[in-house]
Parts: C-alpha cells; structure tokens; sequence
C-alpha cells in the first residue's frame, strides 16, 4: 500500500462528467507523470460535491482545496503550481471567496458552511468505485453491528427512535414501515430501493447512487436483516448510466467480500439483490407501480390498502425505500438515534438534500438541516438569484408539490410546514424563481408533464389532468374566462380526491398553490390579457418606445418577418406591426438602447 | 468471505491512505515547495516524510507543500503544525533529518530542537 | 386473419441473439422488461417480428408486451434517426429557457416531437430531467452532452451532425 | 360482524366486505363503471367513490374494505362533485350520441349522467386525439370514441375467456384498449367469442348482427341453452317479437357463468334462414313436391308397415339426433321400440363417445363426466389428452385456462400441438393412436416410482393385479418408442400429476375415435383411479361431449341396447316396466344394430327403411362414397329435419321440423345437466315439433300417446321411468339445471359421481389393456397419417353455423393442415390447393402449414362437403362400440402440377 501525500479528488457526478471530468483526470494522468509526480500524487474520482452550477470540481487534499469549472488546459497549472509549488491558482477558486489560506477550503467556502453533510457523506470524498473506501470510512461497519450486537426489533427500534421519515416524499416514518413489514408472518419478504428519481430538477439520489453506492447497499442488507428479508430489488432509472454502472461495480465487490450473498460475516444471514432498470416512465415513482414494474407489467398502481408491507412485490411483504433514506440508516446504526434526532426539528429529524435549480447562482446539491428556512438557503447556500432579480417563489415537491412565494421566505423547511403552505417536501427538488417566471406558466408545465406521465389507469388523473392543462393553456393565451378560475380550482379538488394513486392525488397541487398564492397573475391574464412576468408569449405586445428610440435600425434589420418599419436615415423612430409581429424577442434583445418594451 | 476483523482491518489501511480526505484534526506537515525550495532539495525532503510516516505506520498526519515563506536561504522550510495550531518550524531540512524528525517529533512528540529555526541562528 | 393455426414466424438474423438474451433471463422473476431493454439495444427499437419472438419464448401474449413496450417512453416501436437529439424538459432547463431552444430545434428540423427527419438523419426527442441541471438548459445528440445552451447554439450543434455524417462518408 | 353507518343508517355487516358489497347487500345504490364484483378489479374508474369519515381522501368504495365504526357517506356534495366531474370528463371527449348508440337504455355512463343531471357534457377536450372506429371484425365493432377505458373488455379477455388479446396500450390520455400488438381486431388473434362485447357497459363494443335491431327497452329477455357443442351454456336470448336480436351469457349461471364461445353467442340466426324447410315433401320420379303432413305420414307409416309385416321389425332402423331436445329422443326410441317394435335405434354417439359410455360404464358403473366443468377452474392438475378443447369446447376450455391460472398445473397430451398446448407445463406430442402404451407409461412410473394411490387402488377398485402386471410391461423405453414422447417427458409428467392433486383428466373424440376407442376411455379411467383421482371434487375423467345434447340422446335410451336412463333392453324387468308403462307388449329384448351395421344393411338389404332424424349422415360417417351407396341401394328413407341437407337428398320423404328456439324441451350437457331450452318462436310453414312427428306415426300405428309437449313428456314419463332422473321436473330446472342421478324430488343433483370411491358398479375395475396400433398405418403409398376433427367456426357439415351471418366468412373453406417440414419438402405453399387422397377418395383442398402440426400428419375436418375429410376416412371401428377410427388412416398429399 502505498501513501499518497496529495489526493486530488475530481467529481465523477453526472453534471461533471457532462462538463469533461474525464478528460481532465486523463490530463491529470499525464501531467503527474510528466513532473515524476505520479508517486506523490493520487487522482480519484469521487462522486458529486454539489456545486454542480461550478463543475467540473476538483479537490485537492490535505488542504481542501476547492478549484471550479476546472478546464482540461488548466490542470497543467494546477500541477505545476499547486501541486508541484504549493501555490494556490486563485482564480479558479470560487470567485467570491478570498484566497486567504483556509478560506478556501471546501468545508470552510459558505456553500457548505451551513450544510450538514449525512446522506452525502462519502459524497466527493471517496472513490465510489473503491469499496475499501468505503470501508475506511466506517463502511458496512454499521450492517456488522446490527448482524452480531443487534436482533431485528433493536435495530427498527433504532430507526424509529431516531425519528427518521421516507425521504421520497411522502414522510411516512421509516422504522414503523419496517415494523409493519417485521410483523408479517411470510417466508419470502422483499426490500426494494426506490431510485426511479424521476422529478424533473432532482437529482439527489443519483448524486447518493454514484457517490456512495455501499450506503444503499449496506442499509438494504440491515432492512433485510430487520424484517426478515433475504431479497432486494434496486429500481433505478435507465437516464442514470453512471449511477447504474457504479452500483453494479458495488454489487459485485460486496458480494466479492461476502457483504452480500449467502452467509455474510459469517452469520448465517442471507441476502442478495439485482438492479432492475425502469424505462422511462414517471409514474413509477410511486410506490405500488414501481412494484408492478418490477414484477414485468405495466407500471399502474395498485389500490392501497393492501400496503406493500402486507402485500407487496408478487403479493409477498416488501418493504420500499428511497435512496436518501437509505442512506441515513448506517449512519443512525453507528451514531445512535439520539445523534439523529438532535437534528433538525421536532417532527422532522436529521438532514434533507435538495437539489437546487432554476433561478439561483449557486445550482447543485445541497444537505441541511431540517428546520433551515428557505431565506438561507437561497442566499447563504445557494449565493442569491442571478442578475440582481428578485425571488418570487421556490417550488418544491416537483409536479406534485407546490411554491412558496416570497412572502414565505423565513419558513423553515420541514415536511409539515411545507404541507400547510401548500407545497410538499417531495423528494427534494427546489427551483428557485424570479420576477421573469409566470406562475401559469409554471402550473401549465407541471400539468404538462403530469398528462404526459399520468399512467392512465383511472379516470380522474387520466382525463382530468388533461382538462386542466387545457385551461391553463387557455389562460396562458388570453383566452381564458374568471369563471374558468373556479371550474379549474373545483376540477382540482376533485382529481386530488378522487385519483388512485399519489400521482393524480398530487398532480392538481401546482395549479392549487399556485391559485393560492398568485391567483392575481391568473386574473392579469385573464382579464388584461398580460402576462405579467412577461414569459406567456400570446400575450406579449412588443412596442418601441419612442423617447428611447435612437433609430438605429438594428430591430428592422434582424426582424425575421419584417415587421418593423422606420427610418434610419431620416431619424423617424421605428414601429412594429402588431399584426405580423410573432413575438421571437429578436428586436428586444437586440436593441442597443432598450428602446423595446413587452 | 470477509469477518468483521478483516473489515476491520481493511478498514484501518485504508483510512491511513486516505483519511487526509476526512477533515478530523490532523498534525501537519507543510513543506516549503517554491521554486527556491525546490532547487534546495524540498521534493526529496517531501517524499522522505511521505516514505517514513508509511514506513512508522503514524496516523494523523498530512504532508502538504505551500508555497515561498520568503526566507529561501534558510529553505528546504519544514513547519508542524500540531492539532492545537502550535508551529515549529525546521530548516535546512534533508531526507535523513526527515527520518529523525518522524521517529522523534511525530511519532514521539518530542521536537528536534537542533533542526528548528532559533538552533540554526 | 389470423385464426391461430399458422403459428409460422418470420426470422431474421438476430433471432438466436434474442434467444439468447431471454436464456439469460428466463429464470428470475418479472424479466419482461430487462428482456426488453436488451433486446432493444440489439435492434435500436422493438419491431413487430422482435415483438412476437419475445412473447412466444417467454410465453406472454403478444397484448401484454405491447402494452408494456407502448407504456414505458424508453421503448421505442419505431427505428430512431442517425442522431438523437434529446433536450431536457425537466423544471430546471425549462425555468432556463429550454422552451426556446425547443422551438428553434423543431424549426431547423422541420419536425416535432417524437418524430425522424425525413432523411432518417434526426429523431427529436424531449426527455425528463438528466440531472445535469447544473448545467441547465442542456440537451444530448446520441448522449453526448451540451450544456449551458441558448438558443443561438442550436444552428451549430445540428451543423456539427452533419459535418460528422459527412466525415464518417468520407 | 361490525357495524358501519351508511348514509346515517346503522348496518351490520360481515368482515371483509367491501363497502360497495356491503351496501348493495342493503339496498343502498352506489354507481360503478369498471367493477366486475368477484372477478377482477381495476378499481379505476372512481365512479363508486364514497366520503368516510376522518379518510384523507374520497375512497372507492368496491375497493376498500369496511372496519368496524367506519361512518360512509354515498352521495356527500364532495361523493356528487367528484362523480359529476368524472362523468363530465368522460363525456367531453370522444363522441358519446345515445341517439345512435346500440347500448342506449343499458348504458352505465347513460344512466350515471341520467342519474347525476348531466344534460350535456359540460365541456369539450379538444387537445384529445380522435378515438377511431375499429371496423375489422366479422362479429364485433370497437368502437373507441365511445370507449371508457373501464377495462372490463380486457379483464373479459384476459381473466375469464383467457384468450390474451386484448390489453391495455400506450399510457395517460393517449391509453387505449388494443387487440395483440396494436392491430386491428379483425387482424388479430382474436376468436370473435364476444365476451369482450358483453362486459362492456358503454356502446364501445357492439355485435355487429345487433346493430339497428332493437333498443335495449325494446327487448325481452329468455333464458335458454345453447344448441351448439356438449357444455350447454345458458344463454339470454334477447328478443323483439320473435326475433333473436342478440345473445349474452347468463350470468352466473351453471354451467357456464355468463361465457359463450362464437358460436353460441353469433351462431343463432340459423333458424330464421329462408332455406328452412317449411313444408313436408315427398319426392316423385326423383323430385320432391310439397305435400300435407297427413299425406306424408300417411305415406311414412303405411311404408314402414310394408316392410315390418314382410322382412320383421329388425329391417327398419333409426338414427336419432343429438342436436334435438331430450323429448325428441325419448319419443322417437318409443316410437321404435313400443310401435316399430324394432331394437335398431341409434344416434351419432355411436360415431363419438360410445366408447366413452361403455368404457366408463365398464370402468366405474356409470357412461358419464364423472365430475363437473366448474371444477376445472379449481383444481390442482388438468390432464388433457385428445381433445382441442379451445375450438371444440370453448367455453370449457375457459375453466382449464382459469385453473392454470389459478395454479394449477397443465398437461396437454396431442398430436397437434393445438392452442391450449401453449398454456401447458407440458405438451407431450404423441404418435396418433399411441394412447393406451403412452397412459400405461405413465402408470408404469407411478407403480415403479411409488407414487400411485395405494389406498385408493387396494379399497376401492379390483383387478389391481392383472393391471399392475400388464403395466409393467410397458417401460417408459418402450413407451417412448411407440408414443414419440421422451422417456424423461414421461417420466416427468407421472411425477407431476403424483404432485399435484386432486387433478382431473379431460379427454374428447382423440381419445375414442380409435379402433382402441374404448380401451383408450378405459386406460384414462385406469390412470385416474391410480391416482385416487376418483370420488372427489376437482378430481375424475371428464369426457367432453361432442354435440349439445349427445349426453341427452344417450341418457334418453337412443341406443340399440338401453333404455332411457341406461336401463338395459335385455333385462326382463326393464321390459315389463316399459311395457306396461306404454301400454305395450313385445318390446324387443335383444340388443338393435349399430349405425354402420345400419348403413351397410342397406345395402346387403338387411335393413330396408331407414328413419334419419337430425342427422347428416353423408357427411359425418366416414367414406362418403360407401354411405351414398348404401342409401341409393335403400328401400325407404324418411329425414326429419330443419334444411335440406346432403342426406336429405336420399330420402323419400322429409318432414319439416321445428328447430331450436322453436320448441321447449330439455338439454343434458356433458355433466349431466338438465337444462330447459325454450321456445320463443313458431316453427316457420308447416313445421312441426319432431315429438309431434313422432307421436302422429305412432298414432298411425294405433298407440295414442298422451304426452302432447315437452314438459309432459319429460315429468310424466322420462322422469317417472328412469330413476336417474325422477327427481328433476321442468318446475325445478327454470334456473340451473340439475345433473344427475337425481333420483328423489328433494335431491339437488349430482355433481360428483363416485363420492369417496363408491363406484356405482362397487369397485372401480382396473382394466388391464395392451397398446394396439390404428387399423390404417402409413406406407409408401399413403404415407401421411390422416387425423380429422373439427374448427372454432363451425359445427359439424354447417347446416346450422353455414346459415350463420358471419360464420362463414370466418372459415369460409376447408384446410388441411399440414407441418412446415412436410410442405417445404413438398414444396407447398401456405394456402396452395394440393390434392389429399386415400384409399377411399381424393379431395382437393387447400393446404395450410402449420408448425403446429407434427411431420407426417395430415389434419382435416368434416365442414364442407366437396372436401370432406369423410371422403378420405375408413370404416374400421372400434371392436366394442363401433366408432369409426376417423382419427387415423393413411392418405397422401399432392402438389397438383
């Protein structure tokens, strides 16, 4: 074994291997070699760090060092002067940090300053793809304990006690699943990883699938060893290659050490699991579907009651977590509950990881404490909204969730106060927006996407969803009436009433937070034919305005329809015609002298 | 078929390599690593610290370059930094000083005075 | 009119690679879907002849496996063009203006959504949420990433097809 | 028990019961699209939502369970919101006109939106795509723009006919219901049973020969059972006037709840067809002319008296019919024997299952199904062997597909690798005719491994010895080589059918239209009791009868040697009973001849009037060429029947009948269920009930029999005279039948013959039987193995399926069947004509390949006449019954150059 006195740690996340991580670890390779540093030096891919807005990341240890969008011609600096000198390359540190020394190391930059990192542990700090790692940090420690210190019942007890809820949403208490599940008198149980992540902006347990791998693998082995089940499914979706390769590599090697497999630690318990792939299709999400999925059929949800606990995979007891639940467990097992519990706030204990998007400079992955509030978030963690625009509102829960305006800023983020404003948990996706985006346009894109993912099983989801993009659609073009606003919010509240599954149950929850919190956006639409964020583009009349014209003529010239008449020469301001116009923002982005108004 | 004490064991050289990742307190070594530094032989006094805290199996400790100090008559410059922020600083280092100053410094806590700074002067 | 006495089959080359595939999986429990995703890679999509040797070896009605091939947007019962074009329509590329860019994909093509190129050169397609919202709005041409667009950038990335195309003729 | 409030009424209910049940049970209504109650649920359409109290959401009320204290509320302004938006939601798309819709009246969305003051839709989804009109298929119209997407058509398809082609396609709004992989249903596999039309509750899928008949209001409803195949289905006739405008299965109702096959439920229309003979004739110089029934009878009787005064009793024979009600028979054996005093009555059981009425009554005591086609859904172990139950028996062949469903193991033993072969654990594909050494195979595993019932064989049957003896001689080696099944595939299915009980072994005609006919039937009944599979539920041998009343005309004594209700004609008390109860004397006491010696009789002049009713025999007994010979050379033939026929031609007289529908009698299905067929039309012309014909001859014969219908037939004398029957009355039967034995008034009927190994006979008689090849084996010259049968489509020589709107265009010609291997080494193509012959004759037919059909067989059937496969049969018969071995003979196959 040989001792590196540098690691430089390059994010092997999606989001940076998209932006060329690879590359850089092959220059990486080569630059080592050619200053004779490749015995010094060690290159590890590592999983996501979160600040994916600033990939691709690299790390560089022992110091920390954090250095953002790392281009490939820059690892050769790198090496020669940081590694080689010592000398830190400033300007690829995070532009708002000062390269006074320690400041720019990674747990110190005020990205992660109020973050907690428990799910996201090993994430960017080991080699995802190394299960000794894994080991070294305290891996498969915790599935040990529960196999030679702990009986099934000590370790749901466990979970319980440290009050940990389902991170995939719905925030059912983990360790009372468990129970219902212990208590089922069956030969054949079943846990089932639930990593068919599929709200659009969320990212989490990818981020946890390709950092962390053996922490969802360690925590199925201890759920199967409390409820008494010897089988695991992995149910990831196809759209995450990476996540999949590395949890087969995992597999593989914890099975290659006996972690998995017949007889693991030598005592006697049995466990095994297969990853199995969904195909694209959203709904599988929930609970009974992904079942239904992994039992070869169409992805439709089955009636609760019976519970999967009960009656789950092939009518047999099963047991689904998410991946980020997961991944707390071999934490709590070591930590004790207590630790847990001492997060967070009264009814929802521990961390939550977010993915923030949209509207924010700071996009990426982020762990806090349960009881941050939204204002530190965006702010402290993710550094404001971009281009000096103020927030209008966060949306959480994704197409099942809803927005917290503005007004709501000082909540802190915990399941039941997300509830009451309307919005949900949800799995942890946060878009951030600002002034620019419409609120109706957001509530018609969720229902765009919830039509196009409804399974079509039942009546009121299938047809209902549909209907009420229909009317969104309507408003969005100027064509909607104030009456429609009470048809759409009782159409609403009966889909949410009536629907199979969580799916359509959720799938009215944009437009009724939306209407709660915006409805006079709806009415600008409906009775002044505006948009007021400017973004619905039937509603858009592009004007010049004629004090502030200088007649340049750049509008005309780019107009793609000739649309825009005027006089350069004779200095007469320019015009657009209403009726030719089609809206394609070329003249408003064009103009030198914001002379056009929409 | 692994047992908990080869997990355990996995578990212990695995950290030694890779636990600088971890942030816990660590006593540090920091080798003065600019140009001036360099020419006078840092590289060497480098991976002789790397080489002899392997070789002594001492855990807790980081080997990191920085730049120019500033005073490169007196370079290679070596500083430990103990987990309570207390510097002492070695000059005029060579790999076989290196070999004493683990055996005494690091692993016994007893400093070599005779390579610190005030010695020199 | 099939009245189930001809139970006749038309082969092609890749029938033993089937066989193989559904082999491989015939004894775990639910392996219609992996079988698909497999035998998909093998054809780029599910053809009606695929169809019928998947039902027949893993004695499933021909109904259930178009039921379950036509329910996952992953399966495709078409051939796909030579480039893949898939812009991210989850919530953090749209808030950034992936609409755009989508319209202006659609204008250059000349196609919509779900629909090839004449040429057989373009499949569009629109998918949800990569996770690369990092690098939002982001779009993939046969999974090769570009991120970061705006819409100026559509022109060039459809150009560089075709400028591959064209090397790969020559 | 708990208590649930409903509505604000306290009510008591049982554990378990769903809320919907539970209010149903107490009168209070709550409204469903999609429940099928005991089927399968889909739980999707959210119609039957109901508000309870302290629950999150609105809960469907066919899917939730009550618990104790549980306060519900059916019709909260939250419950009528949500309904009235569903109904609105389902009507806004696609095109629902009740106007132009078959199902207005009986429509659950019509009646829902009725019910909920939905006038109009109240909006329209323009974003939808247009739903279609699926105009493929012959018998159903799909008509999707009125589709709900309730599911019931697919559960129809899937869950109760299992026939697999419809399914659920694509995803959200765009989901539709698609026929296999999303082709037009007249494309598709689908076999047109209908069931599919039948649970759907919009006007999405209609019977094509329903459309513009009646409205639903218009109609009135008769239970009858079906005229078509041994499983007597109970139908609903729905009629406007004394137009059959359309049939559904009876729900719930025994035998077949609420199933039809495509025959039963499109084969009605027959009876209306203009070609129904509707007036007696009487041929001169070689042509028929109309004449009056007094004529006619005249004629048929002073005929029929001519030859029994000069050549005796026994020069005069009779073929009944198996299509004809039970009454029909009964009359026309009486007539026989107590008028004719002639002991030559027969029917076409002689060219079916008479092997399985003497093998069983030789094996167990008594010539029936031992067990009940309900069971088959139930049991643990489905041995077929020798029937194509999915086109043969359809609707029985629904109840096996459950039971494999429901777990059971499936073993299907055949030639052909036929349809239900592709549900099987295990397919043996035998040699033809290798039945008795293959069954013997497989006893000889179960003695040799230990796995035979050793209580069962030792207290309830004998002969155990002389069997076990005989069996051991037949290793699976040797079984392999005779049968063509592997030696593991045999030792593997004895060991399965060991594993898995109680199973139940169903056969048809493979099995005993062999000159080993009836050691065939033994050697099932052999195996069945080895394995103790006698005397129980889910359990027995189950012969599937081939025509709908077959059991019937067996049971009501139209064979040479029994009476009704199996009574023997050669027991001196069997005879004083019926000669007193006819008022009679000299009943002949001696055994009558067999169908073929009938036919040959005519020839060799043995016999010289032959009285056909029903039946055509030209086309069904085998080579043809021989029966037309033997009717030529005949004195006298009368025919009663429906149509001119093939057979009719021969005749010197023919008295028109009156047909299903058109008189009220009884059927007895192959369990041995009595059900009522009912009238609900006249008899076109002058058309007559056959009981009536038969009571006028009898009268020209000087015997006034009282009976005059149908009911007074069968309470005052079927019943009093058979004690098999004495406690089944027409007042008893008007719901389901009753199987017997049911031999007291109280007595509900027999399901299961030989309960705990009470053999009618005492013991069960173990046979020992030795294999014996077919009488015709292929040589150089006729190399092929010819097999015949018969199709979905059609029923026997088509007088009545031809007649059928759609029927044919279904089939519209005969096949023959021949194996990919034999046609690409002929070089024959798929729908080629080629030439078939044998030593009999030759037809032209077109060939259709098939990889379901093993090397060297040649698979034909006997629906139209030019290329009958009857042209090509042989006459060799089985040694004890006399049933021709239509299933084996030697042909060759042609490429006509």
């Amino acid at each position: 074994m040989q001792l590196f006195r540098s690691h430089v740690l390059v994010c092997g996340g999606t989001n940076c291997t998209f932006a060329n991580s690879e590359k850089i670890i092959a220059a990486f390779d080569k630059n080592l070699v050619e200053n004779k540093l490749e015995n010094e030096v060690k290159i590890v891919q590592t999983g996501c760090f979160g600040l994916c807005e600033e990939g691709p990341i690299i790390v560089i240890y022992p110091e920390g060092t954090m250095y953002f969008k790392v281009d490939v011609k820059d690892v050769q600096e790198i090496v020669q002067e940081h590694l080689l000198k010592g000398r830190l390359v400033s300007r690829l540190l995070q532009q708002s940090s000062e390269a006074v020394e320690g400041e720019y190391a990674i747990e110190k930059s005020s990205f992660f300053k109020k973050q907690m990192r428990v799910a996201l542990r090993n994430c960017g700090v080991i080699n995802p793809e190394l299960i000794d790692e894994y080991i070294a940090f305290d891996g498969y420690k915790a599935l040990g304990k529960a196999l030679t210190e702990m009986k099934p019942m000590e370790i749901i007890k466990t979970i319980k006690d440290s009050g940990l809820r389902g991170r995939g949403g719905g925030g059912f208490p983990t360790g009372t699943k468990w129970e219902f599940a212990a208590k089922q008198d069956n030969e054949q149980k079943y846990i089932c990883c639930n990593a068919d992540e599929g709200d659009p902006g969320a990212f989490m347990d990818r981020s946890v699938l390709e950092g962390d791998p053996h922490s969802v693998i360690e925590a199925m082995a201890i759920a199967g060893y409390a409820i008494g089940a010897n089988y695991g499914f992995i149910y990831v979706r196809a759209e995450y290659p990476i996540a999949v390769k590395r949890l087969q590599i995992a597999i593989d090697q914890a099975k290659a050490y006996g972690l998995l497999g017949d007889n693991i630690l030598d005592t006697g318990f049995k466990f095994d699991l297969e990853i199995r792939l969904g195909a694209g299709a959203f709904v599988c999400g929930e609970e009974t579907a992904l079942m239904t999925s992994i039992e070869g059929k169409r992805g439709e949800p089955r009636v609760r009651p019976p519970f999967p606990a009960v009656k789950g995979l092939w009518q047999k007891p099963t047991i689904l977590n998410n991946v980020e639940t997961l991944a707390n467990i071999p934490v709590i097992m070591l930590k004790g509950s207590e630790w847990f519990a001492s997060m967070g706030t009264e009814k929802s204990k521990g961390t939550k990881v977010f993915a923030v998007g949209g509207k924010i400079n700071n996009t990426g992955l982020i762990e806090i404490p349960m009881g941050t509030t939204l204002r530190e978030v965006i702010y402290d963690i993710g550094g404001g909204i971009p281009d000096g625009k103020k927030f209008k509102a966060a949306q959480t829960g994704g197409p099942s969730g809803g927005c917290i305006p503005a007004s709501h800023i000082d909540t802190p983020i915990d399941y039941e106060s997300l509830i009451e404003l309307g919005a949900m948990m949800g799995s942890g996706g946060l878009i951030v927006m600002d002034e620019d985006t419409c609120m109706v346009d957001i509530a018609k894109f969720f229902l765009e996407f919830t039509v196009d993912e409804s399974c079509g099983k039942c009546n009121p989801c299938r047809l209902g969803t549909r209907r009420m993009m229909e009317m969104l659609d309507k408003i969005t073009k100027g064509k909607g009436v104030m009456s429609d606003l009470d048809e759409l919010e009782n159409l609403a509240k009966d889909i949410k009433a009536s629907s199979l599954c969580a799916l359509g149950q959720t799938a009215p929850n944009p437009i009724l937070s939306t209407l709660r919190y915006f409805r006079d956006e709806y009415e600008a639409h409906i009775r002044d034919h505006k948009c007021p964020a400017g973004s619905c583009k039937a509603l858009l009349a592009y004007e010049v305005i004629e004090e502030k014209c200088v007649s340049c003529g750049l509008c005309a010239k780019n107009c793609p329809v000739n649309a825009i008449t005027g006089s350069k020469k004779e200095k007469i301001p320019f015009v657009i015609d209403q009726d030719i116009c089609i809206k394609c923002n070329v003249c408003f982005e064009k103009c030198p002298a914001e002379a056009i108004k929409k | 078929m692994k047992t908990l004490a080869e997990l355990e064991a996995i578990r212990k050289r695995t950290f030694d390599e890779i636990g600088m990742r971890a942030h816990t307190d660590y006593t540090r070594v920091v080798v003065g690593m600019a140009t001036c530094g360099i020419a006078a032989g840092a590289r060497e006094v480098m991976n002789a610290f790397v080489s002899e805290i392997q070789k002594r199996d001492i855990a807790d400790v980081n080997v990191s370059a920085t730049g120019c100090v500033g005073v490169c008559r007196l370079e290679p410059i070596v500083d430990v930094i103990d987990k309570d922020g207390k510097k002492v600083t070695y000059v005029h280092m060579t790999p076989e000083k290196v070999a004493k100053v683990v055996l005494e410094h690091l692993a016994n806590g007893k400093i070599c005075l005779e390579y610190t700074l005030q010695e020199e002067e | 009119m099939n009245r189930n006495a001809s139970g006749c089959m038309k082969k092609d080359g890749k029938d033993h690679l089937v066989e193989e595939i559904i082999a491989r999986h015939k004894n775990s429990n639910g392996a219609l879907i992996p079988v698909l995703h497999e035998v998909q890679d093998l054809y780029g999509y599910l053809p009606a002849e695929a169809q019928a040797k998947v039902a027949k070896e893993m004695n499933v009605p021909i109904s259930e496996v178009f039921g379950v091939i036509s329910f996952y947007s992953h399966f495709a019962l078409k051939p796909k063009g030579k480039f893949k074009i898939s812009i991210c329509m989850g919530t953090a590329c749209y808030v950034k203006g992936a609409g755009p860019i989508l319209d202006k994909l659609k204008e250059n093509l000349a196609i919509g959504i779900g629909e090839t190129t004449a040429d057989g050169q373009f499949t569009l397609e629109e998918c949800r949420c990569l996770g690369a919202c990092g690098l939002a709005p982001v779009l993939t041409v046969n999974g090769k990433v570009y991120g970061r667009l705006t819409k100026d950038d559509v022109t060039g990335i459809i150009d560089d097809c075709k400028r591959d195309e064209e090397e790969i003729v020559q | 028990m708990i208590t649930v409030t409903i509505n604000n009424k306290v009510l008591k209910a049982k554990e378990e019961q769903t809320i919907l049940q539970i209010a149903t049970d107490n009168g209070i209504y709550i409204p469903t699209l999609c429940h099928m109650d005991g089927i399968h649920d889909t739980y999707s359409c959210r119609i039957c939502v109901v508000e309870v109290e302290g629950a999150r959401t609105l809960i469907p009320s066919c899917a939730s369970k009550a618990t104790d204290g549980m306060v519900i509320n059916t019709a909260s302004d939250s419950v009528l919101s949500a309904r009235r938006n569903i109904i609105n939601l389902l009507l806004s798309n696609g095109e629902h006109n009740c106007l132009a819709c078959e199902k207005s009246g009986e429509c659950s969305l019509q009646k829902i939106a009725y019910e909920l003051g939905i006038e109009t839709p109240a909006f329209i989804m323009e974003s939808m795509d247009k739903a279609t009109v699926d105009d493929s298929s012959v018998m159903i119209v799909r008509d999707n723009r009125r589709c709900i997407l309730c599911r019931r058509c697919v559960t129809a398809c899937n869950d109760i006919a299992c026939n697999d082609v419809l399914s659920v396609g694509f995803r959200g709004s765009e989901t539709t219901i698609i026929c296999d992989n999303n082709i037009a249903m007249g494309e598709s596999t689908c076999v047109q049973c209908g069931q599919c039309v039948q649970a759907c509750p919009v006007g999405a899928l209609t019977n094509r020969k329903s459309i513009g008949k009646a409205r639903s209001w218009e109609t009135t409803h008769v239970r009858t059972t079906c005229a078509y195949c041994g499983v007597g289905c109970q139908l609903d006739l729905h009629m406007k006037g004394d137009e059959i405008v359309k049939v559904t299965g009876v729900e719930d109702a025994l035998p077949n709840k609420g199933r039809l096959c495509v025959k039963g439920r499109y084969g009605y229309d027959f009876i209306y067809s203009g070609e129904r003979l509707t007036s007696p004739l009487i041929k001169e110089n070689g042509i028929f002319r109309k004449a009056s029934w007094d004529e006619a009878l005249d004629l048929v009787a002073s005929k029929f008296k001519a030859i029994i005064e000069k050549d005796g009793p026994d020069a005069v024979g009779g073929i009944s019919c198996a299509r004809s009600i039970n009454e029909d028979s009964y009359q026309m054996q009486k007539l026989f024997r107590a008028a004719f005093k002639s002991a030559n009555i027969d029917h076409c059981a002689r060219v079916c299952h008479a092997p399985t009425v003497a093998g069983l009554i030789t094996s167990f005591g008594t010539g029936g199904m031992t067990n009940s086609i309900g069971e088959m859904a139930n049991t643990n172990m489905l041995f077929v062997i020798g029937s194509n139950m999915t086109e043969a028996h359809p609707v029985a062949a629904t109840f096996v597909k459950n039971g494999k469903r429901n777990g059971a193991k499936l073993i299907v033993v055949d030639p052909r690798r036929h349809r239900l072969a592709d549900y099987a654990d295990e397919f043996a594909q035998i040699k033809v005719g290798s039945d008795v050494a293959f069954l013997n195979g497989l006893m000889n595993v179960l003695i040799t491994e230990d796995l035979y019932d050793k209580e069962f064989v030792e207290n309830c049957c004998d002969n155990w010895d002389a069997l076990k003896e005989k069996v051991l001689e037949y290793p699976p080696k040797r079984v392999s080589e005779i049968s063509g099944v592997s030696e593991e595939q045999i030792i593997k299915i004895a060991r399965m059918l060991a594993e898995n009980k109680p199973g139940m072994a169903m056969y048809t005609l493979g099995i005993t239209e062999h000159t080993c006919g009836t050691n065939n039937v033994m050697s099932v009944a052999n195996l069945q009791m080895v394995l103790g599979n006698i005397g129980k539920e889910n359990a027995g041998v189950n012969p599937l009868r081939g025509q709908n009343n077959v059991q019937g005309a067996c049971d009501m004594g139209a064979l040479p040697n029994v009476y009704h209700g199996y009574q023997q004609v050669t027991d001196p008390a069997a005879k004083a009973k019926f000669e007193k109860a006819w008022g009679v004397e000299g009943l002949p006491d001696k055994n009558g001849l067999m169908i073929p010696d009938m036919i040959s009789g005519l020839k060799t002049k043995e016999v010289k009037g032959l009285y056909i009713f029903g039946e055509n025999i030209v086309g069904t007994e085998p080579d043809i060429s021989h029966v037309i010979e033997c009717l030529e050379a005949a004195e006298f033939i009368v025919c009663n029947d429906i149509f001119e026929t093939e057979t009719t031609q021969y005749a010197d007289v023919v008295l028109p009948a009156a047909a299903w529908s058109e008189d009220e009698g009884t059927f007895t299905n192959c369990e041995r269920r009595v059900s009522l067929v009912r009238k609900v039309k006249d008899a076109p012309g002058l058309a007559m009930p056959n009981w009536w014909i038969f009571k006028q001859i009898a009268k020209r014969f000087g015997q006034n029999w009282e009976a005059n219908s149908g009911q007074e037939i069968w309470d005052n004398e079927i019943a009093p005279l058979a004690p098999f029957f004495e406690g089944i009355t027409f007042k008893k039967i008007q719901g389901d039948g009753i199987q017997w034995p049911c031999n007291c008034i109280e007595s509900p009927g027999t399901q299961i013959l030989h309960l705990d190994g009470n053999f009618t006979r005492g013991k069960g008689h173990l046979m020992a039987l030795d294999w014996t090849p077919p009488a015709e084996v292929p040589d150089t010259e006729y190399p092929f193995t010819l097999s015949t049968g018969r199709r979905l489509y059609h029923y026997h020589t088509r007088t009545q399926t031809g007649r059928a709107q759609g029927l044919n265009e279904l089939l519209p010609e005969e096949y023959a069947d021949i194996s990919v291997e034999d046609a690409e080494r002929l070089g024959i193509e798929h729908n080629e004509m080629i030439i078939v012959k044998s030593r009999r004759g030759t037809v032209t037919v077109k060939a259709q390949v098939s990889d379901r059909i093993p090397e060297g067989l040649v698979w034909m059937a006997m629906h139209y006449f030019e290329n009958n496969c009857n042209w090509l049969t042989g006459r060799a018969t089985d040694t004890i019954t006399k049933t021709p071995e239509y299933k084996a003979c030697a042909v060759a196959i042609e490429k006509i150059s």
